[in-house]
């Protein structure tokens, strides 16, 4: 039994270490501008750039609009999927997944062959086209944790017996969804759309091949031309996606008890 | 008076697999009716073509006249509840009840005067504020039979609704919802497998195998008259006597557990000789089996303080011939 | 019932078409690399380049690599912390989630300040220490997957109670791993670590950073070089990580039944 | 002959959570035990205790003289059988019987011999092929009795093995557990929260409540002596009779339902009057609910076929003296 404790405790502090060890360096690394001593310089150095506010910004507008229609596609595929059409779940699975396993690459050459300026929905001709199209690529992107999470929220509720339950009472499908449905996966929808978030913010490689103004290339940019900036601006995302980890908990814990979490 | 529910000719096929075919029952305002069947035989299916959740091959379901076989579940006015309670968690003990109220368009203070009334029937006055998550099975299993009949349906089913309780509050709940089913004099539909719950709180039974009716009628004579050699074993326990176990039968018969007695009765008229080949002791009832030139028997009695039996005993059995059953195919 | 058919296949329809239109015009366009007809022309052109093999190739070692790692670190822990401390489970969940959610900059920034040639383990210094660096790396990045496949394996299974039958019928802590927990997660292992591997091999921003010559960078390098070899390279990697993909099902379906799959 | 299975003073805390309280007993060998219970009353900490997977705070356990309180569980040689099972999902039946025979290191053709004879007994021959999965909750139970009793075990314990399965295979299951238990004379130790089950299968049961042990004794003198209120009331049914319904009583008694009948037997001494209230046929038995001057009693009777009775009949209710309980703290 001793032994057992000590090899557990073990593994948890090297998983810990993995993590940490890196993040603390970072840390102290950043506070390193100034010879000699240990300061903020570097923090104040990064927010005073102009371009650092511009496509944080940027970022953030991107990333609320890939939630909005990532909730949007994803809740009512789920559902009917789940509901009227359960053998189709092995491959809702598989297409889902597919985003975490075809290289970013793939779906931006894609969209570029399809909405380029020579096509016929020139997407790409326009600024306000390249937006759209790096929000689908997002919400594209972002799928995979969106539907876990909508599909483990509808997992721990039994959505088959809910709707029946509400059918014989005399409600409607548009009543069903939203009163019943939507309220009790509240917590697995934040908990996607956080995630969405996080992963919008730090993305780099899709915003770089559009050509947008967005924080991840400019991040990458930073770290190239720099020394001190891009360690502070790390441990900034870091501090910005645990705020949005951590605001998931707290959701979690003020919903009520049954409502659906992600496991 | 016409029939309050009346289902005629229902048939069910998934694909080439006829689950329910051809069934014919009427049953009148108010009765508590049960189908009882083991798993597969049909009877869900049929309730959840009354409720509108599966849609008859042919066939009609009326109820108080309408023919509502292909009406809409949230068009058909019914109150159902389930074996997964199926409260909805996002909704206090209160909101759950006043659902089917509010969506019919019901005024608030008549709502609240409602969910009142219904938590007072279910015996659980001041819940309405609670979460389903706060409360046990039998509680939340209650708060979904007072939010069925809260919209005051013209029928209720009852899927199953004890079947995921412990065996104490079953008993003690089967007893209440047939209490409030009887004071309200709601005509009630309920779905079992366990033949104990059917014949304990029914009125009238439908015994069902494999998509066909085996049996209808009143727990007493189901259990006491079986139609069929399924009925027989399935309703109740059976001693079967092979022919020429018992003096001048010609054939098989069989015989009830608690039939058969150690002491004889006034209208006991043959007896057995065997020895105890095993006894439980359950309580308020002691099974016997005895072995009676190699057929084992079953035999119930009262607990008896008296005088404990002990393996190995030899006993004389008392039965009476207008007791014995002659089973069919 | 009819209009919610008509939905729900509404519904699937704009999802496949999602990934597939893309697809079908990237196929297409990697196909018209010989003027006025379709031709295999950009497939032959990349698979006579030297650095495609060699780059494919460092990728797949690399990937196998961050597999055995990743088991070995993850089933055990997975293991003992659902056996023995079960409390740690939801901080574990959030460790494995971060590299998700912290960009994968701040990790090699991390990394770099670390092993940097001037620290004490100089891992940059060598090519092999790099190598070193890129698979922790990767095994990070594959963490949240690994552990999720684990866990939902061993989620499948109750290993509390599997583990005390085999104990009290004498098995010691070796034998209840190697004959009862490895052989019934199989299934869950492997789909991990196709997943693993599908990453490793489309991956990007860590490789370019560190400078190894991996996959990831070479797509890029040539995705703004040619023309039609980046669509022939896309279709590629997508039948690369498909294969990979139809292999977790095609052996979901030989394990025996009971084995644990993640769901 | 000393004791078998001896446990003294046992006692285990979780952090300041006392559930068990220093529990002393100690049986023969070949006895069947039961610990009986309602869930949280330590029972299953002293089975896993017994095991080895919980480690007790204070107290020592014996198996045949060694004491076995400080041995890993895969030291102690004992069987188990779990409430879920347990079986391998991975390995087939006669690799799952076989597993701990080839930890003991038995060789190859000793092993598939003791599998075959274990596959026997358990009435499952021919099925050493088979996975668990293939089999139904009863089969795999038997298979996984068959596992724990493989390798000869000093002690099997079954921690609640039959509360996964069907009411109907529930009873059958126990008959044949004991009856192997029986033939093999292995001392067995079976967590149970249900008293038919404890009672029905039991040499001596264990009642047990909030860690301590209320009464230790076999089955019949546990239904018809019981030696705390919380025994009488947790053990059967039972009436509670106010002061002052029967003539002469000074104070409460307590009656067993089977006790009280519908007409006099050569014991009864007392009478009493009342109405039905309510009736509920279960077959075998029939469950009256007899209003006797505002006290409601439970009364069982068995099943009837000539005289069907009626809610609101006068009945005359006879019972004796002696049947009576009296009611401590």
């Amino acid at each position: 039994m001793k032994s057992q404790k000590f090899w557990a405790w073990l593994v948890f502090a090297l998983g810990a270490a993995y993590f940490i060890i890196p993040l603390a360096a970072t840390f102290e690394f950043s506070l390193r501008m100034r010879r000699g001593e240990y300061s903020f310089d570097a923090y104040a150095s990064v927010f005073s750039d102009p371009q650092f506010a511009a496509s944080f910004t940027y970022s953030v507008i991107v990333g609320l609009f890939t939630i909005v229609v990532g909730i949007l596609v994803v809740v009512p595929a789920v559902y009917f999927v789940r509901l009227r059409m359960p053998w189709l779940r092995p491959f809702m699975e598989f297409v889902t997944l597919l985003p975490l396993v075809i290289p970013a690459l793939v779906l931006v050459y894609g969209y570029i062959r399809l909405y380029g300026s020579s096509s016929l929905i020139p997407f790409t001709g326009s600024v306000f086209g390249t937006n759209i199209l790096l929000t689908c690529a997002y919400v594209t992107l972002a799928m995979p944790y969106m539907y876990r999470a909508v599909d483990n929220g509808m997992r721990t509720i039994d959505i088959g017996t809910l709707t029946e339950a509400a059918q014989i009472m005399g409600a409607n499908q548009l009543q069903i969804i939203g009163k019943i449905i939507l309220p009790n996966i509240l917590v697995a929808i934040l908990s996607g759309a956080f995630l969405t978030f996080a992963i919008v913010i730090g993305e780099f490689t899709i915003a770089s091949l559009l050509n947008r103004p967005a924080f991840g290339p400019y991040l990458v940019g930073i770290g190239t031309n720099r020394a001190y900036e891009p360690a502070a601006l790390a441990i900034i995302s870091f501090i910005i996606t645990w705020g949005a980890m951590g605001m998931i908990n707290v959701l979690g814990r003020f919903a009520p008890r049954t409502s659906a979490r992600t496991d | 008076m016409p029939a309050f529910l009346e289902v005629q000719n229902l048939v069910k096929s998934f694909g080439s697999n006829t689950v329910v075919k051809g069934v014919n029952f009427a049953f009148d305002k108010g009765e508590f009716i049960s189908l009882l069947g083991p798993s597969g035989c049909g009877k869900t299916t049929i309730l959840r073509m009354i409720a509108g959740f599966e849609r008859p091959t042919s066939g009609a379901i009326r109820v108080d006249g309408d023919d509502i076989t292909h009406l809409k579940p949230n068009q058909r006015k019914l109150g159902m509840v389930f074996q997964a309670y199926a409260l909805f968690p996002n909704m206090t003990v209160g909101e759950n009840i006043a659902f089917g109220l509010k969506i019919a368009g019901m005024p608030a203070d008549q709502r609240r005067a409602r969910v009142d009334e219904m938590l007072k029937l279910i015996g659980l006055p001041g819940f309405e504020k609670r979460y389903p998550y706060e409360m046990s099975g039998g509680q939340q299993q209650r708060v979904a039979l007072a939010r069925a009949i809260a919209p005051k349906p013209r029928l209720l089913l009852l899927d199953e609704p004890l079947s995921a309780l412990d065996a104490k509050i079953r008993v003690s709940l089967r007893e209440e919802i047939r209490a409030i089913q009887r004071d309200l004099g709601i005509t009630t539909v309920f779905v079992t497998h366990d033949q104990e719950e059917a014949m304990s709180i029914s009125d009238r039974i439908v015994v069902m195998n494999a998509g066909n009716i085996e049996q209808l009628g009143a727990a007493h004579d189901i259990y006491n008259r079986p139609a069929t050699r399924f009925v027989a074993t399935f309703v109740g326990q059976l001693n079967t006597l092979p022919a020429g176990l018992l003096p001048g039968a010609t054939g098989e018969r069989a015989i009830r557990p608690e039939l058969i007695s150690l002491a004889p009765r006034p209208e006991t008229d043959l007896t057995l000789t065997g020895t105890i080949a095993d006894l439980h002791f359950l309580g308020s009832v002691q099974r016997l089996r005895v072995d009676v030139g190699g057929t084992l028997l079953n035999i119930d009695t009262f607990n008896n303080q008296t005088k404990p039996l002990q393996r190995g005993d030899t006993v004389t059995l008392h039965l009476a011939q207008k007791d014995l059953l002659t089973l069919g195919a």
